[in-house]
């Protein structure tokens, strides 16, 4: 299951794209662990996990149509 | 009550006239007793001696403008508004220029300063923006809200 | 850090553009971070089924300058402002137009916003002015601040 | 010693004048009981005194320099 996820603020700097392709994930911890594998200096950054536009705080399910994003700390204002 | 969603988002800096703008059209309002502005503006913080010259900022638009509708409901359903208007600066905006401008008007002053104090509270921990400070010399350094 | 005394009061309304130029002329005041301003509207109000259709403002203008400026010395020694910018209107202010306008700035927005409410509520409760609402036929009623 | 005293908002309204003159006081309640005296209307109003441009609670001495003022309550802003 090919999912795109949505990356902002320095995580794009880490990975050179606002968009990466994540092969072979269900839930959000292995898509997190699947990216922390490919990108190691992501696990400097804080950030969180947004599924379907919402903040998730547990490990959740994806769907081919799930829309993920990796949200660095805001700093809006 | 004015609740309908809007896009809170201009492209660079929210000029200093638009404010006196958004202002005089509510003097046909005529039950507005007292308005409440908050503004942003981008300070020349020095960050290991490199001097800020601007911010850029980003955002993930889709869930802002959800995350938007869902303050904006909040905050009328808790506050007795007459109006609420939120604009939020994206790309460049320089030193000395506003990033930001939050505008509510109520019948009477406290709901109006509760309501602009709670709205920006919420915009700064919520909605997701980045501002990534810009030095002189082009580097730049990711900011985070405190 | 701005204290000189200055005089407050402009005759008849706030203009809403005199808000914008003020909010344009901090651009060079780049250390700024946040500005807080209120804006007191004249309301429409209905008083025994007589519609305000302005309020005439009088004051005892040697008292309130030096009342301003104890207000505003309190309010410099508490919070770490930048600048503080106050109008009050004198003579006739109609319905739908801007009477008070206060106006503070600080690195900070919880110093702005909180400096600004402070100040909005001592010059309501210590200012001694006076608001005479005009009904549409010229009789009047004197407005007492709750 | 006659005193010169600013009335403002409904109660020059009382007076038909923002100054009156009076005579012969010595302190702030002497004053204010010939100003009821002279204008009982006055006395169905709330107001606070003023001397020296300071807002006053006790009974307090006046010369011929005192400024004073009695003072409805305010409706800035």
């Amino acid at each position: 299951m090919p999912l795109t996820v949505s990356l902002f603020g320095q995580l794009s700097d880490i990975t050179g794209s606002n968009i990466i392709e994540v092969e072979n994930v269900i839930d959000t911890n292995s898509l997190i662990n699947n990216i922390k594998e490919r990108f190691p200096l992501i696990k400097d950054n804080k950030f969180a996990v947004a599924v379907d536009k919402k903040i998730i705080r547990e490990n959740t399910l994806l769907t081919e149509q799930s829309l993920v994003a990796l949200l660095p700390p805001f700093s809006g204002g | 009550m004015e609740k309908k969603p809007k896009n809170i988002f201009i492209s660079g800096p929210v000029p200093a006239a638009f404010v006196g703008d958004s202002i005089q059209k509510h003097s046909t309002k005529t039950d507005i007793g007292a308005h409440s502005i908050f503004l942003g503006q981008v300070r020349d913080d020095v960050i290991e001696d490199k001097k800020v010259m601007a911010i850029d900022y980003t955002t993930y638009e889709e869930m802002a403008s959800e995350t938007m509708n869902e303050i904006r409901e909040a905050i009328f359903q808790k506050y007795q508004l007459t109006c609420m208007h939120v604009y939020h600066s994206l790309g460049r905006v320089k030193v000395g220029e506003i990033s930001l401008f939050v505008f509510t008007s109520s019948k009477h002053r406290k709901a109006a300063i509760q309501a602009c104090e709670e709205t920006v509270e919420r915009i700064k921990g919520e909605l997701p923006v980045w501002g990534k400070e810009v030095f002189e010399d082009e580097t730049y350094h990711w900011k985070e809200n405190s």
